[in-house]
């Protein structure tokens, strides 16, 4: 079993954590795993993506041709990844940004209205827990709980409390949002 | 299996430096490094050890060289351009044999080039990238599991030998997050002695570091005593991974991140019927050569693959000394072939 | 009928706001208009107020502002070049 | 933009940028600098025979914002490069664009024996203290208590020293022309560094001097400020610890 | 032949290089090759052209830069530690494509070592001992009429590839006296016009000169483009010398002072009945590789001579591939063989 | 010496020195300087602690003339390696012994920082106005008009500037405790210069801050001059342009 | 008899003959003697006006001197150390 | 013909400079010519010594292993260079610093008194042109009125009247002290 993700968007969305709390789920799962950053120009600003391979044996190339999920958080983000997407592979498209959607029909596309749902738990900011629950979804290899528990890892101290509650939430509403599985 | 942790290529080549008893660290900003300063900028004081960010490159490997005199574990780290200013200091250091650990986390060049991960700084580092005869230990690891564990051999090894060691990493093993087993921490008080280390001439007659010999003979001799304890290192220290080379009719040489991905295609032409085989060196110096010349005798062809216009390669070539044929394929300039793009050009071999 | 203008390049615009703060008849506002790279964009909230006095385009980083006035007084601003 | 037809455009970019977007954060004052670079050249006419020496910094790209010439240096190096063209090339009008990482501390040797020998060279020293392009590292000008990505708990002036002033330093030296400091966190000071960053232009052109502009920036994302706040720090704690003004006329 | 004038290497260097239309250069001292930079500080600016004494090595290649960026024929040199310190500038000059001629009058290593005659600076000039996937065009003089007409060529082959050129000299070249007879003097106005040079953009579009490019693509692409050059230079710029080597059994190879003592090795062993050539590699990068493994089918035995532990010795085992023994002989340190030393390793082979 | 059992020694060479003769040139004040430091060591009973940086130049072998660890450093870095002695051993006293072109030419960045640091180190700078050990040069110090190797005509002020002035540089800086400048041209300033290196090590040992201790130096063969003569024109001009005394002194 | 005498170690001496313009009594001078390096050594010429003062001692660049007094007047010179 | 001098001296007794002018010599006769100093430590003070090829054709090695000639003006030279001698050369010893003499029998010796020939010419600075003189003689390849020229060559304009005198004279004087040719 091998499974490639990659979340992408502008800078600030936060797909970069997101990405890494899939990578510690995986880890805390007793999977191998990678997260890999397009740790892009030494400049500010622009966009983001990071690829997450887990596997449960030791994983090659952390580049992946053609990732099983694709997460677009913007237009830009799905023109770029679109295309590479494994043949029955996921694309979350964020609906809340994006108007346009997959024009491929090997791919199975989800619609997630990521900044919408946020915004409904009165939290902006966790869009990307949103697309996250999503991503967990899709793939279909790690329990729900499995992020949460990584999330709160990841978000440390700070996240105790109600920030931990909402991200929790936003964690769920994407999951549940989603179809299981891939195509 | 040790509790494992998610950290970057970057934060575990620090955290196990420390472990292995580094106490002073010279470094200054220069991506896709910058979090080994940050990390020991945070971590090292609080270990009792000496973080100075110092003006430059060239301040910071002269400041490991008083460090690595005064016999504390000594490490700096830095990316392509500022090796290429730490070159004087790491000549004086393996001149004047004090143990150091260097990471170079390298990136896209010449010049400025870019920050993404590239292999273009081989030949800097394992043939001598600074003037006059010596040679770094130089460890090429592939995985952050890898880069934590290396970082420590290389305290060792360099303390062992009293020669350099390099780390020659890249872009994406620094910046890519993996679960990684760190080493036990030990304490620098229960590691050998530096008999010849400067902590003041008491009850002992002074010691002195210096790569410095007027005499051509006494330079000679300085020299040959630092070449013999290489022979010893090229007999004693060799390391390099196989993987599927017993059947093996093709075979793939890369080393790093490189190697890491031509595992992957190694999986993907086995899928195809292809019987591919990889040989990792770990020890880019000393270069494994005599076990890939074993190897060489029993192939159609040896492909190298770097992210480089073929550095490695000269030592592979030297290794298989027209046994088969040597084929390469490299990119440069940060440009990372996918498996696939090796996989054609296995299928080219082939 | 205002006495100046001043005309934004939305693409160049970054939202950073100084050129809000640097009006000082408050003829400027961030819109909620993003740009393609994402960024708000800075935008006559009060056009009427304009006195064109180009303080807001000497202070824009991005030189995303160009400011027009009134022939009649068109003495050149300091620090800008026409 | 038929509305603007009884209007004359009284603020323009200048004609010596070009029109490619700069790679800064929003509200950083690199691009300010950039622009009043250019309306200088254009105010001089030397667009023509000007060349952009462009540091390894967030100005990495400078050479390519303006219509001149331009070369990129390595880091630090910035006063050596600009040295070897105007020698190479007395005719031209020399710019070396250099942040505070670059000139103050891996170009410090560069920098003072540039200004000593007095080359004829105009350096424009953009002090935001930090290392903004490498992701916020303390600067040798980063103050005291500041904290940055490798002083996670504040300078500590014991172990790391004072922030250093170099328009001070420099004006220590016999050669140079023209030292000041300026800053550019409110349209007074926008006026005034225009103006300095001219009168530097001019005494190179005119009368084949050195001078150092340095100007107080900010770094809204080194800092962690939004841009207006970052201006207000500069007015109410940057200026204090390097005081504006300016340290050497010779011209 | 034109008159000719009894100089040091040191000198005849520098005087061709004026003679070759270099108005620009930047140096800073060091023993052996002081009388490089005195030479252009008392005669350059008689011609009409700038030097300076640089702050440092670093300052002097950066200067190189600029000067080189404007358009103007320019030169630095140094002996090895000095050498180290320009290499990221080396590898900036390579990255932005600027012509520039470097001098290297090599000395004992590594670190400070001593002021005698040495080549183990071989790998940092020929592999690139700056970061990256670069090359200079290495020239490698053994007399002093050589070492002017190489620097002379070095101007030339530099502005015509864009591609910087290095003379491997060393402390004996640098310091002894030969007669010379010097290239005639060009006016740095007939040379072809650079136009991409940085001169004012007027009446024309900016010109940048950079070795930056953040996009891997652009940066491969500007490699890629570079190496073509390379391939270009192999192809065409090839220069070694042959001694006895029609009827050779044996064939010592050595470059610059190594390959003139050999020369009198060929005599006395021709002498005692040895069948003995040389093959002195002038260009050391482009490295002979095809003509010296023509003359390996025919010898019993490659004996590699350096003032090293063995650098050459791995093009010149790259370019043998196998087909006979490779020996090496070498002294380190600054201690130089004597014909008879060399003719003791050459019996050991025979 | 039978007749020497009526005398007590006054005057004996310093324990802290080894045998080896130096190999200075007749008469050249280094030799001097080097009996001063092993004078000032023997007062302070620091032999056992201390390390010395000896630098490239004619001092090269300035580790091998103390009964103290010493190290070689590289050209211009003995105040970097100096400082990574000291972060690793802050018990140790170390002493960087420099050179002018080694400290204010190749080294200016890493003096700067140095001092600008507060490194707990003594910088003994050796300011004899000229590259010795490569045969001449001119170094940063070289006077206006002075010939060297490398200005045959004379230092021109024009393209090479005017001489640096090391420690006004460094009493610009905030950290160091004590800078002082200090000749050697007769018995007098002799004994000052050894009275301010004795306070600059005890600076280190006792307040634990750097100090800097110009010595003007005279350099018969690079200057062309018997030794009584270089020390009458380091009278006569050289403490012109250099002035001699305490700069700063925060001990 | 003298108060003083300063005893020249020949093999060091480099004939710089600073200790004989040191010595404010005229006591030294370079001799004929040549040491084997070739220098010329400096030698107490008129040894009878030596006070041990020390200057010689202190002034000599190498280390070449070193000087003894007579008991009673035995207070150490300063600069060198004993 | 190929012949090899040694000039070897304490510096300041002029070695290097006596070598170059039968550098030039050479070169002005249409020989082909080395001159290789042990440019020694980076410091001052200590011996030099120099070496010099002639020839008629192209130089190897500027490095001999058996000179033809050694002029050694001072005791450590001797000591340093004697052996060295090929066997059939000639040893000129600077008898005015030197009371040793070679104990070898297979090489000529010359006992030249150099620095009192000059002292008797009235300036002994010149010690190493008689010394040259003498070097010339024994070489035997080189006409004497090669060597004054050189000699003028080499000193430049200040050599012009009487310095360029006393250097002639004590070229031959050196000349005329010495027998012909090697042993
Ligand atoms: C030799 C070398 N060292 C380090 C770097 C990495 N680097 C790039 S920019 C920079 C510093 C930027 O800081 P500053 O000069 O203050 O410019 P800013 O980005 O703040 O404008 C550094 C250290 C480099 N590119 N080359
Ligand atoms: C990197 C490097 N550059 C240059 C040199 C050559 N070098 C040796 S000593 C010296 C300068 C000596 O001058 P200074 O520091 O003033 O010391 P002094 O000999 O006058 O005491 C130089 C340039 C070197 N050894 N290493
Ligand atoms: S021109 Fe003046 S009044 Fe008009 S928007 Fe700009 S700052 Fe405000
Ligand atoms: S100052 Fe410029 S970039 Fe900032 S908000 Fe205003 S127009 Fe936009
Ligand atoms: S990091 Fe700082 S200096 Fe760099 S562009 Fe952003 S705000 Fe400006
Ligand atoms: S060259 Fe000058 S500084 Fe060096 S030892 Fe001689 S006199 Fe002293
Ligand atoms: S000062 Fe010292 S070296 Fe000089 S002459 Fe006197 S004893 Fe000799
Ligand atoms: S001790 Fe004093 S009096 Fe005696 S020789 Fe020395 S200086 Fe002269
Ligand atoms: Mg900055
Ligand atoms: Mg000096």
């Amino acid at each position: 079993m091998e499974r490639a993700v990659v979340f992408a968007g502008f800078g600030g969305q936060g797909v970069l954590l997101a990405g890494k709390i899939l990578a510690r789920a995986a880890m805390d799962e007793g999977l191998e795993v990678t997260w890999l950053p397009s740790y892009g120009p030494e400049m500010r600003g622009g966009t983001a993506n990071c690829t997450v391979v887990l596997s449960d044996e030791p994983i090659g190339s952390p580049i992946v041709e053609s990732p099983d999920v694709v997460l677009a958080m913007n237009g830009p983000s799905l023109d770029r990844f679109e295309s590479r997407v494994a043949r029955g592979g996921t694309v979350i498209v964020n609906s809340s940004l994006i108007s346009k959607r997959p024009a491929r029909d090997d791919v199975r596309t989800v619609a997630l209205p990521a900044n919408d749902l946020a915004r409904e738990l009165g939290e902006p900011r966790v869009a990307n827990m949103v697309a996250l629950g999503a991503v967990v979804r899709a793939l279909g290899v790690l329990p729900l709980a499995a992020a949460t528990g990584a999330m709160e890892a990841e978000l440390g101290a700070k996240a105790r409390g109600r920030l931990f509650e909402v991200n929790r939430t936003a964690l769920e509403r994407g999951y549940a949002q989603t179809g299981a599985g891939l195509i | 299996m040790a509790q494992r942790q998610l950290m970057t290529g970057n934060e575990a080549m620090a955290e196990a430096a420390i472990r292995a008893g580094c106490r002073a660290y010279f470094g200054y900003p220069i991506t896709p490094q910058n979090e080994i300063l940050e990390y020991m900028a945070s971590h090292l004081p609080q270990a009792g050890g000496a973080f100075v960010q110092a003006e430059s490159e060239v301040a910071a490997i002269n400041m490991c060289y008083g460090a690595a005199a005064a016999g504390v574990r000594t490490m700096t780290s830095s990316s392509s351009p500022g090796i290429s200013l730490k070159l004087e200091g790491i000549s004086y250091l393996a001149g004047a044999d004090l143990p150091c650990v260097i990471l170079n986390v390298a990136r896209g060049g010449p010049g400025l080039g870019n920050i993404a991960p590239a292999q273009g700084d081989y030949f800097q580092a394992t043939k001598g990238g600074g003037h006059g005869d010596y040679r770094l230990i130089v460890l090429a690891p592939s995985t952050v599991q890898e880069a934590a564990e290396l970082a420590t051999l290389a305290f060792d090894l360099s303390d062992e030998y009293r020669v350099p060691a390099l780390l020659l990493a890249d872009g994406m093993l620094g910046q890519m997050l993996e679960p990684v087993a760190l080493p036990t921490p030990r304490d620098p008080g229960s590691l050998p002695p530096k008999p010849w280390a400067l902590t003041g001439a008491a009850g002992r007659g002074p010691n002195y570091v210096a790569s410095f010999a007027l005499d051509p003979l006494d330079l000679r001799d300085l020299n040959l005593k630092r070449h013999a304890r290489y022979r010893e290192i090229e007999a004693r220290e060799l390391r390099w991974e196989e993987v599927s080379t017993s059947d093996a009719d093709l075979l793939i040489v890369a080393y790093g991140t490189m190697g890491r991905i031509a595992k992957t295609v190694v999986r993907q032409a086995r899928r195809e019927g292809i019987r591919l085989g990889l040989f990792r060196p770990i020890t880019v110096w000393p270069f494994p050569y005599a076990p890939l010349g074993e190897l060489a005798e029993r192939v159609k062809a040896v492909l190298t693959v770097e992210l480089s216009a073929g550095q490695m390669w000269e030592d592979v070539r030297l290794a298989v000394e027209g046994r088969c044929p040597t084929p390469f394929y490299g990119e440069m300039g940060g440009v990372v072939p996918t498996p696939s793009d090796i996989l054609r050009e296995v299928k080219r071999c082939a | 009928m205002p006495k100046g203008k001043a005309v934004v390049d939305a693409e160049r615009c970054k939202g950073c706001g100084l050129c809000v703060t640097a009006c000082p008849f408050g003829v400027l506002e961030l819109s909620a208009t993003y740009n393609s790279s994402g960024y708000p964009v800075a935008a006559m909230a009060h056009p009427e107020k304009c006195t064109g006095c180009a303080l807001c385009a000497q202070t824009c980083p991005d030189v995303a502002i160009e400011v027009y006035r009134e022939k009649a007084a068109s003495g050149s601003a300091a620090g800008g070049s026409t | 933009m038929p509305e603007t037809q009884t209007l004359t455009k009284v603020f323009a970019r200048p004609r010596s940028l070009t029109d490619k977007r700069f790679t800064y954060c929003p509200g950083c004052h690199h691009g300010l600098i950039t622009r009043i670079l250019g309306s200088a050249i254009d105010k001089l006419g030397i667009q023509e025979k000007t060349v952009i020496v462009a540091p390894v910094g967030c100005a990495v790209f400078a050479y390519e914002w303006f219509r001149c010439d331009g070369v990129q240096a390595a880091h630090g190096r910035a006063a050596a490069v600009a040295t070897g063209i105007k020698r190479a090339r007395p005719d031209l009008t020399v710019v070396s664009y250099q942040g505070d990482g670059d000139l103050a501390a891996i170009g410090t040797a560069e920098t003072i024996h540039a200004a000593n020998r007095g080359e004829a060279i105009t350096v424009i020293f953009v002090n935001n203290q930090i290392y903004g392009m490498t992701g916020g590292q303390m600067a040798p000008t980063t103050l005291d208590g500041q904290r940055a990505t490798s002083c996670p708990e504040g300078r500590d002036p014991a172990t790391m020293g004072h922030p250093l002033r170099v328009a001070e330093l420099i004006a220590t030296l016999a050669a140079p022309l023209y030292v000041t400091r300026q800053s550019l966190h409110d349209a007074k000071h926008i006026a005034q560094a225009t103006q300095a960053v001219e009168k530097a232009l001019r005494y190179q052109v005119e009368k084949r001097g050195y001078s150092l502009v340095e100007i107080v920036a900010n770094c809204p994302t080194g800092w962690k400020m939004p841009p207006q706040k970052a201006n207000e720090h500069i007015a109410g704690t940057v200026t204090k610890v390097f005081p504006l003004g300016d340290l050497v006329d010779r011209g």
